[in-house]
This record gives C-alpha cells, sequence and structure tokens, in this order.
C-alpha cells in the first residue's frame, strides 16, 4: 500500500520545568500522520496526548515548557525549530485546531462571527462582506440553525454543541490540510457528540484531510479512526491501523485497555482494569515506563527502554516482548 | 436597560440626600460656628466682640433653630438656590463655577497619565512575568502605592524648583488653561497625582492580565495563527481590562477630593479642593454641603458610567 | 547734561537686563506705567469680602483700600497725609464737633461727584443701621450714661459735613481719618435688606468706586490672586500720572516658604520674609530687604480670675514671672533679632510713647532668675524639692503647676510657649502648655460669667465672672494703634470687652477715662497721662508684654519711591519702576 | 488544597486559626515572599522603637533653643541674627552634633526622639482605627449576609452612602469640627473606614452560608449567633486579617494627611504633625521634612510588603 506522510513527528520531547521539577509530559512520541486519514492519539489522561497535540504547534505555555528534542517534519520544514513567524503562518492555516472545551475555548467578549471572520483574515486578505459570507457558509456547512444570527451570537448565547461546532467552523476556515481535534467530544453530551463525530467524518470524505483524533474513548476511536497511536508515559508505545489495535493488540498496556473495553456479548462478574495507575511524569520509572504495571514484566524492561519497532507491516510496537520478532522476518 | 438607569438615578438621589443632611447637620450641629472667625478677627484689633457676635449671627441667619435653616436650605436648594458663601462673599455656584477647572485639569490629566503608563506597565510586566523588568515594575509599582502623595510633592518642589529651579514653586493661573505653559507647570502636580494611581494600576493589570493569558481562548488565538501582539493586545487585554475598568474608575472618583486637595495644597492650586477645605475651616455650611454633594454626585455618576461600560465590554452582563 | 541722560539710559538697560528673567521688559525712564506689581501673601492672610461694611479682617478694608480712599492717611512720622479730604478735619475748641471737607473731584463710577450726603448716608443708614450691623460700630459709639449711643453726623453743603458727639474722647478723630463712603445711590436699593445688600453685585465687585482709589477691580480668584487694574482717573494722580503699574495683584501662596522661592525667582515683586531668611535675601542683588517696626505684640495674659492660680492676682508674683521671661532670649532665639521687648501696650513707634517711666521688666537688669524667685519668696511663698530642683510651692504647700492655653499653628506662639515653659522652669514653675483650637480657645478659657448666673458668657462679665474652664497664662498677639493707643481699654479697662484675665484696677480706668475725655485734649496733657497709664500698667502687669516684632519686607530692588517705616505702603500709589 | 478549592468553588480560604497545622503552612508560604518578610521585619523594628523607644531616647517634646535648627550629621547650615541697634546682621555657621544626630526642628526639639513618637502614634492609629474599621466592617458584613433580607438591604444602602461620601472631606469635616485629637481621629478613620470591608465580607460571607457545614450546624439547631460566631467569623477570619494587614497603610497615610494639613493633634507628635511644620521651613531647615516623610514612606512600604505577602499566602489565587 502507498501512502504519503504529510506530518512527520520523531522523538518528540516537551519537558516542563517547573518548581517541583521536570514535568516529561511527552517523552519521545514518534509518529506519521498520512494524507487524508484519522489518526487517533489513544490513552489514559495525563499520558502527555493533549500536550504531544499541542506540541506540534508549539502551543504550550512556555516558559515553563520546552521542546527538548526531536522533530516535527510538515512539508519540508521542522515545526519545532522554524522561527516563530513561519510556525504562525502554519498555525491555522495547514494546520488547526479543536479544543476539548469550547466554552472556555472561545474568546467570551467577541461574537462568533468576529472569531470566525478574524481566523479568516488572519491568512490572506478578503473584504468585509466576502468574510462575512465565508463565515456564513462556514457554520452553515457546520448546520448551525440561524446562521445568520448565530455570527452576532456571543458564545455565552449558544448551546455546548453549537458552540463546539462553531469551533470546528473556525478551525477550517482556512481549509487546513491537517486538523487537530482534541477531545472535541469529552465536554458535550451524546447527541452532540454523535452530531460531531458525523460532521468529522464527513469533512474528511468532503475535503480529503488529515485529522490527529485525541481521546481516551476507543469506542470512538472504533467509530472514526483509521489508524490509532497508543500513548503511555508520555511515549507512543503502539501504533497500527485500528482493527488490528482493536482486534489483535500487541503491546501488554494495550491489551488491557482493550481488556476494559464494555463487552455486551459477554457478562462479566466486574469490569476489568489495569492494576496500579498512571506513572508520575515527573518521575517516570526506568526503562519502559509501563514494566510496574506489566503483567508479562522482565528484567530488561526494568533497565532498558524498548523502541518502537515494526512487528507486522505497519503495526509497531515499543515492548521488549518483541525486541527478536523483527529479527523473525528477517 | 432604561429601567435599570432610573432605578439608579432614583437611589442616587436618596443617596445624595442622606449625604446631604449628614454634612448640614455635622456642621450646624457641631461645636463650632461660623462666627469664630470674626470674633477672632474683631477680638485681634482691639474691639469688644460681644456686642457684635448676635448681630453677625442675625446677618447670616444662624440664629434660627437649626431645622428652620435646614428646611430653608432644602427649600432653597430645590429650587436650584445653591446659597451664599460668606466665607469667599460670592453665591456658590459662581464659586464652584471659578474653581473647578483647576481640579478637573490636574485629575484628568494624571488620570490618563496613570491609566496610559499604569496599564502599559502592567501589560509589560506580566507579558515579562519573572523577568527582571516584571520585578523592577512590581517594585516600583510597591514604592508608587507607598509614597505618601503630598510627601512626594514637597520633595519634587524641593529638589526641581527651589535647588534646580527647573520649575516655579507654585501654580500660576495667569496661564491660559489650554497654553503650553499651563500644561508645564502642571507637571510635577500630575506626578504627584498619578503616581499613586499609577502603581495600583500596573499592578492591578498585572494581574488581570496574568489571569487571562493562561485561559484556554489564548491557545485558541495562537492556535489560529494570530500574531502575539494581537493575541495580547486584543483577546487578552480585552479579557482584563473588565476588573481593570471598576478600580481605575473607582479610584477616579476617589481622588478627586483626596489626593487632588493635599496636591493643590502642595502646589498653591486653587481647584475645588482648596475651596472646600477653606470652607469647612471657615464652617461655610453653603459651600461644604454643595461641594460634597457635587462630590457625591460624581461617584455616583461614575458608578453609574462603570456599569454602563461593563455592560458594553463583558456581554455576558446585562442589567434589568 | 546729556551725560546724566546716558546715565539715566543704561541704568535703565541694567534694569532690563536685571529684569529679564524677572517680567517681561520695560525700557523707559521712570516714572512711567508698566508691568504688574505682584505682591505676595500667605493664603491665611487673604480678604473675606469686598463688601467692606461686613467685614471683620484686616485685609479686607486692605483689599478694599486699593480701590477706595479713606478721608486720610499717615506717613511713616504719623504726619497726616491728605486723601479724600480737601483739607484736615478740624474739630470745635470744646472738642465737640468736627468738621470735614471733602475734596470736589471725587467721582463715582457712573460720573456723579461723591457728595458728604454720601458719608453722612453711609455713618447714619449703614454703619450705624441696626440691620446691618456694622463690625466696628463700637468706634462711632459713646456711653451716655450706661446707654451705647452713636455719634451725630450732619450734611452741611456738598462737601462739607460734621460729626458732633456727646463727649470729647481726642482720639475719635482717628477713627474719621479712616472712614470710607458707599454710593448712596446704590445703596439705597439695598437699604433694609441685609441678604440683598450682602450680595449686592456692585459692592462684591466695586464697580462704584470711580476714581476714588489708584487702582480698580479686575478679578479676585479666591485663594489665588487678587488683582486690580490701573485706574487712570486716579483722583491723586492727575498731578503726579500715578499709578505707575499697568495691574496690581496680591498672589497667594500655601507656605511662606514657597512664596519666598517666588520672591528670589523673580517671579513675584515683593512679600514679606521669614526672619531667618533675611541673611539670604539682603545678600541678592536684585533683592531690597526693608526692616520695618510693625503694630503686633504678644502678651501672656496673668489668668486674675477666680479659676486661676491665686498668686497670679498678686502683682509680686505677675512681676516675678514677668522678670523670669527673658524677652532678649525670645528676640534672639525665635525673632533672631527682629523684634524688640515691649513694655506696656504703647509701642516704642508711637509718640505716645514713653521710655523712661516704664518698668522694663524681663530684660537687663530686670531679668535675673535669681531676683524672681527672691520676689516671690517676698510675696510670701515658700520653695520645696522635687526630685533634686527647687519647686514653688503654693499656699497649699503643693508645688505650684500653671496651665498655659494657647493656640497651634504660629510657628512663634508655638515656640514662644515653648520657651516660657523653659525660662518658668528655672524659677521653680512648671508650666503645662495646652493647646486648642482657636474656637474652643474663645469659648473655654477667654468668654466667662458668674457662676450660677443666667448670663451669656462673654470675653469680660466684670469681677466675679470665670471661665468655664481653668486656666492660668495664654499666650495670644494683637494689635495695637500707634496714634490711638486709648484703644487698648479693651483689655485693661475693667468694663474693657478683652478683659477676660480679669484685671481691675481703678488708676487705669480713671486714666483711661480722662485721656478719652476734655483733660486729654492737650496733647501734652495727654503725653502725661500716657506716661502715668503705662507706668501703672508695666508695674501692674496684668500680662507680660513681651515683644513687638519687626517686619521684613523684600522688594525687587527695581521698585522705586519706597519710604520704609511703621506705615511704609502709605504712599504706594507713587511706587514704580525705574 | 487544590481539591479543598475546588470544593470551595476556588473562592474561600481556610479557617486559619482553627488549625495549627495551617498556620505553620501559611507561614511557609509567607516566607516564600522575600519582600513580605522585609516588610514584617521593619514592622517589627518599628513596633519595638513604637513600644520601647520612648525610653530611650529624650522627650519629643522638650525644646531647647540653643540647638534650634540643628542640621542631621554630616550637614550644616548658617544662621544670621539681626542687632536691632545697629541693624547690623552677624552669620554663624551652625555644625551638626553627634548627640543630634537626625538634627533638630525649629524649637530646638530632637528629631530622633520625635520621630521614634512618631512611630508610636502612627503604628497606634493604625492598628486601633484599623481594627475598629475591621470590627465593624466584620459584624456588619456577617451580620447582614446572613440575617439577609431587609436587614441586608438597610445596611447596604447605608453602606452605600458611607462609600459615596467624599472620604477624606468626611474625615476633614468631622476632625475639624469635634476638634483634632488623636482619640477622635482613630474613632473618625475606624467609624468611616469599614465599608470596603463590610462589603467583601458580606459577599465571603455569603458565599459560606449555602455551604453545607453551615447548613448541617443549622439543621443540628445551632443558634443563629452560634452559626455566625462559630462558623461564619472564623471561616472569613482570614480574609479579615488580609484586609487589615492592607488597610492599615491607608490609616497611617489618612493620619499623615490630617495631620500635615493642620488637623493633627496638637498634644502629640506624629510624623504628619512634623511635616506640617516641615513644610513652612523647607527653604531653611529641609530635613524637618524629609526624615517624617522617609519614614511614613517606609512604614507604608513594609505594611503594603507584609500585606500583599499575607494575602498570598492565604489565597494564591487572588488577584493583585
Amino acid at each position: 500500500m502507498t501512502v504519503n506522510t504529510i506530518l512527520e513527528v520523531s522523538n518528540l520531547k516537551t519537558w516542563f520545568y517547573t518548581r517541583r521539577g521536570i514535568v516529561k509530559a511527552v517523552n519521545g512520541v514518534d509518529f506519521d500522520l498520512w494524507q487524508g486519514e484519522c489518526l487517533c492519539l489513544v490513552g489514559e489522561s495525563g499520558c502527555g496526548k493533549s500536550v504531544t497535540a499541542l506540541s506540534l504547534l508549539r502551543l504550550f505555555d512556555s516558559p515553563p515548557g520546552k521542546i527538548v528534542s526531536g522533530k516535527v517534519i510538515y512539508d519540508g520544514i521542522d515545526l519545532t525549530s522554524c522561527p516563530v513567524k513561519r510556525i504562525r503562518q502554519v498555525r491555522g492555516k495547514e494546520i488547526a485546531m479543536v479544543f476539548q472545551n469550547a466554552q472556555s475555548a472561545l474568546n467570551p467578549v467577541f461574537t462568533i462571527g468576529d472569531q470566525i471572520m478574524e481566523q479568516i483574515n488572519a491568512h490572506g486578505h478578503y473584504g468585509r462582506a466576502e468574510t462575512r459570507k465565508k463565515a456564513l457558509m462556514l457554520l452553515e456547512e457546520m448546520n448551525i440553525p440561524q446562521a445568520e444570527n448565530a455570527l452576532t451570537m456571543y458564545p455565552h448565547q449558544m448551546s455546548g454543541g453549537m458552540k463546539q461546532r462553531a469551533m470546528i467552523a473556525m478551525s477550517l476556515s482556512c481549509d487546513p490540510a491537517i486538523l487537530i481535534a482534541d477531545e472535541p467530544t469529552t465536554a458535550v453530551d451524546v447527541t452532540i457528540r454523535a452530531q460531531i463525530m458525523f460532521i468529522l467524518q464527513e469533512l474528511m470524505s468532503r475535503r480529503n484531510m488529515s485529522i490527529i483524533f485525541i481521546t481516551h474513548d476507543l469506542s470512538l476511536v472504533r467509530e472514526i479512526g483509521d489508524r490509532a497511536a497508543v500513548i503511555y508515559g508520555g511515549k507512543v508505545v503502539e501504533i497500527a491501523p485500528v482493527d488490528t489495535i482493536l482486534t489483535a493488540p500487541a503491546h501488554p498496556y494495550t491489551r488491557g485497555l482493550i481488556a476494559c473495553l464494555p463487552d455486551i456479548s459477554a457478562d462479566l462478574k466486574r469490569l476489568p482494569s489495569i492494576p496500579g495507575n498512571t506513572p508520575n511524569p515527573i518521575d517516570l520509572p526506568q526503562g519502559c515506563t509501563f514494566h510496574p504495571r506489566c503483567k508479562d514484566v522482565m528484567d530488561i524492561c526494568r533497565s532498558t527502554e524498548p523502541e518502537l519497532v515494526n512487528i507486522a507491516g505497519v503495526h509497531k510496537v515499543a515492548c521488549h516482548l518483541y525486541d527478536n520478532a523483527g529479527v523473525d522476518r528477517a | 436597560m432604561r429601567s435599570y438607569i432610573i432605578k439608579r438615578l432614583f437611589y442616587s438621589v436618596i443617596i445624595a440626600w442622606g449625604i446631604l443632611t449628614i454634612t448640614f447637620v455635622l456642621l450646624r450641629v457641631g461645636p463650632t460656628s461660623p462666627v469664630d472667625r470674626y470674633i477672632l478677627n474683631i477680638a485681634a484689633r482691639g474691639q469688644d466682640v460681644d456686642s457684635v457676635r448676635q448681630a453677625i449671627e442675625a446677618r447670616y441667619g444662624l440664629d434660627k433653630p437649626i431645622i428652620e435653616q435646614y428646611l430653608l436650605y432644602m427649600g432653597n436648594l430645590l429650587q436650584g438656590k445653591w446659597g451664599w458663601s460668606f466665607s469667599a462673599s460670592q453665591p456658590v455656584m459662581d464659586l464652584i463655577g471659578s474653581h473647578w477647572i483647576y481640579s478637573f485639569q490636574l485629575v484628568l490629566l494624571s488620570s490618563i497619565f496613570a491609566i496610559i503608563v499604569g496599564v502599559g506597565l502592567g501589560m509589560l510586566s506580566a507579558v515579562k512575568q519573572n523577568t527582571k523588568i516584571d520585578y523592577a515594575a512590581s517594585i516600583f509599582s510597591f514604592i508608587g502605592i507607598s509614597i505618601p502623595g503630598f510627601w512626594l510633592g514637597l520633595m519634587l518642589i524641593l529638589v526641581f524648583a527651589v535647588y534646580l529651579g527647573v520649575f516655579r514653586t507654585y501654580y500660576d493661573t495667569n496661564y491660559p488653561i489650554w497654553s503650553l505653559e499651563n500644561l508645564r507647570q502642571l507637571i510635577l502636580p500630575v506626578l504627584t497625582l498619578g503616581i499613586g494611581s499609577l502603581a495600583g494600576y500596573v499592578r492591578y493589570t498585572r494581574s488581570a492580565m496574568l489571569d487571562n493569558l493562561r485561559k484556554e481562548f489564548v491557545t485558541t488565538a495562537r492556535a489560529k495563527g494570530l500574531s502575539e501582539r494581537t493575541v495580547i493586545g486584543k483577546h487578552v487585554l480585552r479579557n482584563a481590562v473588565l476588573p481593570l475598568v471598576t478600580i481605575i474608575m473607582f479610584d477616579l472618583g476617589s481622588i478627586v477630593f483626596g489626593g487632588a486637595y493635599l496636591t493643590e495644597i502642595v502646589f498653591g492650586i486653587p481647584g475645588l479642593g482648596q475651596v472646600s477645605f477653606n470652607a469647612i475651616f471657615a464652617n461655610d455650611y453653603a459651600v461644604v454641603v454643595a461641594v460634597t454633594l457635587i462630590g457625591t454626585f460624581l461617584v455616583l455618576f461614575i458608578n453609574l458610567v462603570t456599569d454602563l461600560i461593563y455592560t458594553y465590554l463583558d456581554p455576558r452582563i446585562r442589567y434589568d | 547734561m546729556a551725560k546724566d541722560k546716558l546715565m539715566k539710559w543704561t541704568g535703565a538697560l541694567v534694569a532690563v537686563s536685571m529684569l529679564v528673567s524677572a517680567m517681561s521688559g520695560c525700557s523707559a525712564p521712570a516714572p512711567k506705567i508698566a508691568d504688574n506689581f505682584i505682591e505676595g501673601d500667605v493664603s491665611g492672610g487673604e480678604a473675606e469680602t469686598l463688601n467692606w461694611i461686613l467685614a471683620a479682617d484686616a485685609s479686607s478694608f486692605g483689599y478694599v483700600g486699593y480701590t477706595l480712599e479713606s478721608l486720610a492717611g499717615y506717613d511713616n512720622k504719623f504726619n497726616i497725609v491728605l486723601r479724600c479730604l480737601a483739607k484736615d478735619i478740624e474739630a470745635s475748641p470744646d472738642g465737640l464737633v468736627y468738621t470735614i471737607n471733602i475734596r470736589p473731584d471725587l467721582k463715582w463710577s457712573d460720573g456723579s461727584q461723591v457728595t458728604s450726603e454720601d458719608y453722612v448716608y453711609t455713618l447714619k443708614n449703614l454703619m450705624f443701621s441696626d440691620w446691618l450691623n456694622y463690625n466696628y460700630k463700637d468706634d462711632w459709639q459713646e456711653d451716655v450714661d450706661g446707654v451705647k449711643r452713636f455719634v451725630v453726623p450732619a450734611v452741611v453743603d456738598n462737601t462739607t459735613f460734621t460729626v458732633t458727639r456727646k463727649f470729647v474722647q481726642p482720639e475719635f478723630i482717628y477713627t474719621l481719618y479712616d472712614l470710607m463712603p458707599y454710593p448712596k445711590y446704590i445703596a439705597v436699593k439695598y437699604e433694609g435688606d441685609v441678604d440683598a445688600f450682602t450680595q449686592a453685585k456692585e459692592f462684591n465687585s466695586l464697580s462704584y468706586t470711580g476714581n476714588l482709589g489708584p487702582y480698580t477691580f479686575k478679578e479676585w480668584l479666591k485663594n489665588d490672586k487678587f488683582v486690580l487694574s490701573r485706574n487712570p482717573g486716579f483722583f491723586m494722580g492727575r498731578e503726579t500720572g500715578a499709578p505707575f503699574f499697568s495691574e496690581m495683584v496680591i498672589k497667594l501662596f500655601g507656605t511662606s516658604a514657597v512664596m519666598q522661592a517666588a520672591l528670589e525667582a523673580g517671579d513675584i515683586t515683593q512679600c514679606g520674609i521669614e526672619p531667618q531668611n533675611v541673611a539670604k535675601f539682603k545678600k541678592m542683588e536684585r533683592i531690597n530687604v526693608y526692616t520695618i517696626p510693625t503694630r503686633g505684640y504678644n502678651i501672656i495674659s496673668y489668668n486674675q480670675r477666680n479659676n486661676g492660680w491665686e498668686g497670679l492676682r498678686n502683682k509680686q508674683v505677675r512681676q516675678a514671672i514677668s522678670m523670669a521671661v527673658d524677652k532678649d532670649t525670645i528676640v534672639k532665639k525665635i525673632y533672631l533679632g527682629f523684634a524688640e521687648p515691649a513694655y506696656s501696650f504703647i509701642p516704642s513707634s508711637s509718640p505716645w510713647y514713653s521710655d523712661d517711666t516704664v518698668l522694663k521688666l524681663g530684660v537687663e537688669p530686670l531679668n535675673s532668675k535669681q531676683k524672681a524667685i527672691e520676689m516671690l519668696k517676698a510675696a510670701g511663698y515658700a520653695y520645696g524639692k522635687s526630685g533634686d530642683r527647687d519647686v514653688l510651692l503654693g499656699k497649699d504647700g503643693k508645688p505650684v503647676k500653671l496651665l498655659l492655653v494657647t493656640t497651634p499653628g504660629s510657628d512663634v506662639v508655638e515656640s514662644m510657649s515653648m520657651l516660657i515653659k523653659q525660662e518658668l522652669a528655672d524659677i521653680g514653675i512648671e508650666v503645662e502648655v495646652k493647646w486648642v483650637q482657636w474656637a474652643t480657645l474663645i469659648r473655654q478659657y477667654m468668654s466667662n460669667k458668674v457662676p450660677g448666673s443666667d448670663q451669656e458668657a462673654r470675653y469680660n462679665n466684670g469681677p466675679g465672672a470665670i471661665s468655664e474652664e481653668a486656666w492660668d497664662l495664654t499666650l495670644m498677639g494683637h494689635n495695637t494703634d500707634p496714634l490711638a493707643p486709648s484703644g487698648s481699654r479693651v483689655f485693661f479697662a475693667s468694663d474693657g470687652g478683652l478683659n477676660s484675665f480679669g484685671f481691675f484696677n481703678s488708676k487705669v480706668d480713671e486714666l483711661f477715662a480722662k485721656i478719652r475725655s476734655q483733660e486729654g485734649l492737650d496733647k501734652e496733657d495727654r503725653r502725661k497721662m500716657y506716661q502715668e497709664l503705662s507706668r501703672v500698667i508695666s508695674e501692674e502687669q496684668p500680662v507680660d508684654f513681651i515683644t513687638y516684632s519687626r517686619g521684613n519686607s523684600g522688594f525687587q530692588r527695581n521698585v522705586k519711591g519706597i519710604e520704609p517705616g511703621i506705615n511704609m505702603g502709605y504712599n504706594y500709589y507713587l511706587w514704580h519702576f525705574e | 488544597m487544590t481539591e479543598l478549592r475546588a470544593e470551595q468553588g476556588g473562592k474561600s480560604r481556610r479557617p486559619f486559626f482553627i488549625s495549627h497545622r495551617l498556620v505553620g503552612y501559611y507561614w511557609e508560604r509567607l516566607q516564600k515572599n522575600r519582600l513580605s518578610l522585609v516588610g514584617l521585619g521593619f514592622i517589627g523594628f518599628l513596633a519595638l522603637t513604637g513600644i520601647f523607644g520612648p525610653f530611650v531616647v529624650q522627650d519629643p517634646q522638650k525644646t531647647d533653643f540653643n540647638i534650634k535648627n540643628l542640621p542631621p550629621l554630616g550637614f550644616s547650615i548658617q544662621e544670621s541674627i539681626y542687632d536691632i541697634r545697629t541693624g547690623e546682621i552677624t552669620t554663624t555657621i551652625i555644625q551638626s552634633r553627634p548627640e543630634h544626630p537626625l538634627g533638630t526642628d525649629s524649637k530646638g526639639r530632637d528629631m530622633l526622639a520625635m520621630l521614634v513618637s512618631g512611630a508610636r502614634i502612627s503604628l497606634l492609629v493604625g492598628l486601633l482605627a484599623t481594627g475598629i474599621a475591621i470590627f465593624i466592617g466584620a459584624f456588619l458584613g456577617v451580620l447582614s449576609a446572613y440575617l439577609g433580607g431587609w436587614v441586608d438591604n438597610a445596611l447596604m444602602r447605608f453602606t452605600d452612602i458611607m462609600m459615596t461620601f467624599p472620604f477624606f472631606l468626611l474625615l476633614v469635616l468631622i476632625v475639624f469640627i469635634f476638634g483634632p485629637s488623636l482619640a477622635i481621629i482613630v474613632l473618625v478613620i475606624g467609624l468611616t473606614g469599614w465599608t470596603g470591608a463590610a462589603r467583601l465580607i458580606r459577599s465571603e460571607a455569603l458565599s459560606l452560608r449555602t455551604r453545607d457545614f453551615i447548613t448541617a450546624s443549622k439543621a443540628l439547631g445551632a443558634s443563629d449567633t452560634r452559626v455566625i460566631f462559630n462558623h461564619l467569623i472564623p471561616n472569613v477570619s482570614s480574609l479579615i486579617i488580609v484586609m487589615a494587614s492592607l488597610s492599615i497603610p491607608g490609616v497611617i497615610m489618612a493620619e499623615a494627611a490630617l495631620s500635615f494639613i493642620g488637623l493633627g493633634d496638637p498634644m502629640s507628635t506624629s510624623w504628619g504633625t512634623i511635616l506640617n511644620t516641615g513644610q513652612h521651613s523647607l527653604d531653611s531647615a529641609w530635613w524637618v521634612a524629609v526624615e517624617p516623610g522617609i519614614m511614613l514612606f517606609l512604614t507604608v512600604l513594609s505594611f503594603n510588603f507584609f500585606g500583599d505577602g499575607l494575602r498570598d499566602a492565604f489565597d494564591p489565587k487572588a488577584s493583585v
């Protein structure tokens, strides 16, 4: 199969230098994003997936945050090191973001219209009327009722769903090549979630753009994702097509996650869960960050960090269990 | 909205009336009397005073019972008669009319100065949080808040006027308000009066900015690819301004008869502050009450304006 | 000829060069009309009203005086200087009728002549009226068997009027000299209505003064400046072309420090100078400093009423205390020399002053603490020990502790009370200084009444009366009239209206009465009476006369025509820039 | 702390004297702010000076005209005496003296001694007046919040009136009328300065009132007074402390300002009264005006430092 990678993230490390110590929120993330796919970043809260997303566009607070190593290659340039001017042209235009909580992500004192039009004018110049028309179209595309007066509404006058959709509309206004959706549905209720998921899927088909979909909810992954990257302790521990992840997870952690998925067919006394809890990003465990919770832990796991290696086709895993897998194939 | 304003105005009238009464009663029931001043003068010139005491009281209607005086005063006030200042021997309104401009220009200029510099510095130190600039700014603001204005004024005169001779030691009313010379001679007073407010604004602005700098919509704005200037100057500031408005407006109301007065004394500016305080010392209640009323209405008006500005600045707020 | 013309010019040029910083240029030979004369004053000294008949303070009369001349004034030697008078006031041989001739060329603003009718009207219908209650009507009243009665003015002709008294009062003539007129044609509009009169536009803006003063009212910005502009028609200017300043300005300052800085910078033309700065200013080329006698003097009054220390009712004790307060120290330490010791209510500048009869307590040789202590002992008071120091014991055997009540605010008064405290400590008398606002001072300490009586408290309710609060000493400043010192009877006569300290002495009463009577008509006799009076009073020491202060007035040097002296301003309309 | 905040909606602070652990905790936090420690240090020093100083230095009222206007160490000035007979002026140079390190005033009073007694007065006034104000404020605030209804309404309207009153004008008015004495000054500042506290504490108490432990104790049949004193007051205590520490400088400043315009207690030596006399001799004896001003400035500065640190300690989120 031939894919063309439009975003390549390699060994990305974003650390936060706080009074309490260095928070290694992102600690060597590797993945690549393909044209037109939806890549899901999956992981428990605090595993660093959101920071990863922010790091792509260098949107985290700095100081204290700092990208200590790694590359984010987009369109031939490295977003981690390129001048601010350059990345600003990427932000919103090439790579747009949709945030978790539209309520707080939208500026309360400007109308939706203003905020969308601002985005439109941020890259490229249109006349007042044209800008407005564009904004209107976007809102309609997000099938927001009476888009006309939605333009003049303030965020607090809108329902959660409308806000979220308005937000997406805003992010699309410069039709970017990549859309990063950071848990866009956690803050909204089920029906709205459905709408939003629908919209996103539609988008992918209509404009052939790539989406990085960040979530902790595997059911959503199943719904929308083409591939999924499982993140643990600030690293990608496994990355593979979604059904591979769901049906044949390789990494013990992924297995754990899948096991936790409530399965309607089987009736269980109690929901299984992974023993122990997510590692503290200030002092990550030696070696494999998962080893304290790992059932199949080996000595080597305690000492050396596993590499992310190909085990089958596009299925990559970072785990010592598969150390020699690659060798077999060869 | 209108009904709200009307309600507010109604309240204002009540409050004003309360203050008017308190002032009047304080002045006329207290142990001091307007006549004392005459007595002293007459005695100093070696004249028998007792024979004229009642005469003077009668002349200014001070011999009537206090209630009657109060009703009389209220009656006149309702007819728009502010009365006669016997310490300045002219109609109260003429007195105020010829002096207000001096307080006004002082307060206006120093506020502008304080707001521009204060807010600017505050923004700077917020953006450059925990840098040298930030620390310098906060130390400066501490100093500004703590330095007694009237003393600062004296020191400025001592240094710039007495020793260096850069400025005149006093305020000269012969220069027209709009002349450059007038602006020049207002530099020290404006500095003196402005520094306190300025320092306050620095701190408030800083914290207000910091509160908003970490908000999510700022990240959104950045994610849009907006320039840092737009992000800070538009998205952050616009939100930070809200708490600032209250503080600045409140400050404005409070300095008129506080810091402004002391500044007027130190620099010999014949403003309303001077007028009112001389009136107090002369027991000239017509003036004192009038000035107090004006001060009150000023504050009330400022409060109202603040609220209105709020409704404009913050779409989430609605009065009804 | 040509040479000294040249000199004049160069002089003027120098003047110019000196003036550049001070005021905008002036360049023609003096006297000529140029520039503004700006007099500095501290805000306390501002006038109350221009409607002078209602005024109580001296400055009000001063402000009005620029636009409205009185009948006559004096030079520094107390020679009369005629103003509105055509010729000096003549008193009838019996001293009861005064005939006043005013100049015929006096005009009100509407061009109508100022006539004797205006004067008489001013007296009869305004100053003597009940509805207006002139603050200083006392000067115009005489005691006719217990009832106060006004003197009687009458018009003789257009420019002549008379004032008739029932009893002779030789010094009444000086009151007449100060008389100023109100324009009848305006005043009648307000007659009888005190409010209307008080608020009358014409009177509060002096718009009626016609050619009656060297200046006419221009602007008055309270707490800031009082501005007058030259009156080209001034009746005395016709010969001389006076006045020579285009504007006369009184500029008010918050503190004298600031004011003097302004004089130094040349921003103002003249102002008073504090003793500690005189030397500095005398050194400056651009400034002339004139040191002149003033009418002001300070006294410590001894409360001889029943709520003061009983000792104070004893003449010897009073003398002893006065002796202990060293006047030279006060002069040196507080006035830095700009004052002279006082011994009576008659200043040395007065023609009635007699140096040889007064008892000079408090200066060499009568300033010895030792002597004072002996006198106290002689007066029957013993000394005891308190700690290591000798203290004076009262009749009750307890240490004497005196309460000195005075008002804060004046540095001189504050310093003086402190110094007195120091001095009396040396003769074993502890003094407690109490500061009260003058309103309180008047109410609770000066005013007195016979206990239990339903009297209304006054300054002097006769022997039995005492003040609400007990006190022993007060420190006060007063003005005296060098020409008519008998005005001080209000302090020292038994029925004196300001005799709050309760000094009752028949001899003194008698002398005052004599001076203000037939017998005082002859100046020589009167001088003798004054000598006697000062002797008695300086001996009785009802109060300790402390100092007559010297004033220091700084002028820009280019101001010419000044005659320094107690009445320095008498020819102010002739002053000019060179 | 964080979950505590979450549960309290981030608004309220912990009752502080209930738990010694918390006191320790706050103390730790306070120590993080170096400036506030400096401030605390100076205040402590000042307090010691105020309490013991007067026993060490000479009587501040003791005058000696032989040593008037002595300059501070390292300075010298000229004094000229005029001889009325000869008209001569003799000038002598006055050197500073070690026994009067800060010089003397125009009455030969030792500046050091006066400054020390000034410290005592300033602190006294500051603490007492603030105490009164905060007490009234807390009481009315809590009462108003707890009882609500018309009581709340009436109290708040009254607060409005007091708030709208031109504060300094009112101060001068009352002090002038009833005569300047420390007692009056303290009372007046206290009785007029409570409005801010009342407002804040009311809103604080309002937010508390609805919280579970209050409802619980009511459910358990606790009397109103019990609820107020055992629950409401303790829970706003830290806020009260912060308010107090932040309003002391204002009070000290107000006293100084009053004295400066001649309404100080003439029987006592406060920094303001010294300043007042000093301003008249700016040109001849500058130190009389400069020294008390510096003291005043440092004092207010330290209180601001300290209060600021205290606030941060109690509530890191609080703005400014």
